[in-house]
């Protein structure tokens, strides 16, 4: 599964995307899991309230269940128009 | 139904007119346009937008189609850049195009909301020499409940 | 504040460039045109349009400034054709950049709703080699107890 | 004073304009006396609900008194915009 960061959240964990293999059913199980890896996802993810999230490229929620997923991405809450 | 991401600047009269150009059969067109203006300390040097390519231009249209669905329209219009701006540039654009005004108007407005909260770009800006995250604002989400 | 009578047609895209080039520091630009369209029967030649010479300038400047004290805007521009016009000619647009997007799309509608029930202009549509005056809607009328 | 017709009030009354002195008090009473005039203006001023009035160029109601005004003008709902 690729795992995409971008803005602060990119900028907090250092890299644009990860890429692993994971049994996370939903993701909510995926944020506890990535939150072990490293102390700079905990402080990314600190505060959920702040991140939005996509599965497959479409707006989601914490419950979204993860079955079938190829790409996951995290990312603050957006700003465009 | 015309939606483009693109880095490129775009000259927003050209595009009006080139959007009127093509509509067949309507009395009412309303643009809205989002300029780069400065900071109240008057300190922007750029502006840099971030966006999620595999999700932005689908996003886009996704929401472009809600509108013909919801209003009597003849046609919609959205441009959306990303990457470096400058003071005055023009951010992005979207168009309605319908028989009557108030569902031009409506669409319009509805579009600005959804593309506020919905779409994935990331606004960042250089003020003295400092890169800062845009906040989002708690008024446009909100602004979501209405539709 | 730009406000204009006149019977040359003009150019949506070069008036929406030029608005938005002379504005210092807006966030937001909304405009609105109304373009000749065509009835259900397919059957329109040509829209006239009646005014009110000595009347019409003042009341759209009227209009423009009640928009530019009730809503935080940068500038209002209105430009309203008379005279003969065909099939798909703008007959009048407003545009209206403010920081905010709700201040530009409200003045906007705003600017739309008392502009066809309070600007001094009639129009009258050849059909078939006929000239019909266009009846006014009552939805126009109503339009203004929302504001 | 200067009476103006505009669209078919024009066309009905069949001038664009007449000029007066009227000792009418106010825009109702100037139409009653326009209405003595001729059958046209009775015609043109029959249903008064579809008539607008302007006073010196300003927007006016039936009983806008007309003391000091130098125009009237009369003319059916606004199409404009």
């Amino acid at each position: 599964m690729q795992i995409l960061y971008f803005a602060w959240v990119r900028e907090r964990i250092g890299v644009p995307k990860d890429v692993l293999a994971t049994e996370a059913n939903t993701v909510s199980e995926l944020v506890e899991e990535l939150k072990g890896r490293a102390e700079r996802y905990q402080i990314a993810f600190s505060d959920m309230s702040s991140i939005r999230v996509a599965v497959d490229q479409e707006l989601a929620e914490l419950n979204t269940p993860l079955a079938g997923a190829q790409e996951v991405a995290f990312f603050p809450p957006m700003t465009g128009g | 139904m015309h939606v483009r991401v693109q880095e490129e600047p775009f000259d927003l009269g050209t595009e009006v007119d080139q959007f009127i150009r093509i509509q067949d059969n309507v009395g009412a067109v309303v643009t809205f346009s989002g300029v780069v203006r400065d900071t109240p300390a008057q300190d922007l040097d750029a502006m840099e937008i971030e966006h999620y390519p595999a999700m932005a231009q689908a996003a886009l249209e996704d929401i472009a189609t809600q509108a013909l669905n919801r209003w009597s329209l003849a046609d919609v219009i959205i441009i959306h850049r990303f990457g470096r701006l400058t003071l005055r540039e023009a951010i992005m654009m979207v168009g309605t195009a319908a028989p009557h005004r108030q569902d031009a108007f409506a669409a319009a407005a509805f579009l600005m909301d959804y593309l506020k909260s919905r779409a994935p770009f990331w606004k960042k800006e250089l003020r003295g020499g400092r890169w800062e995250w845009v906040s989002s604002r708690t008024e446009d989400a909100e602004a979501l409940a209405r539709w």
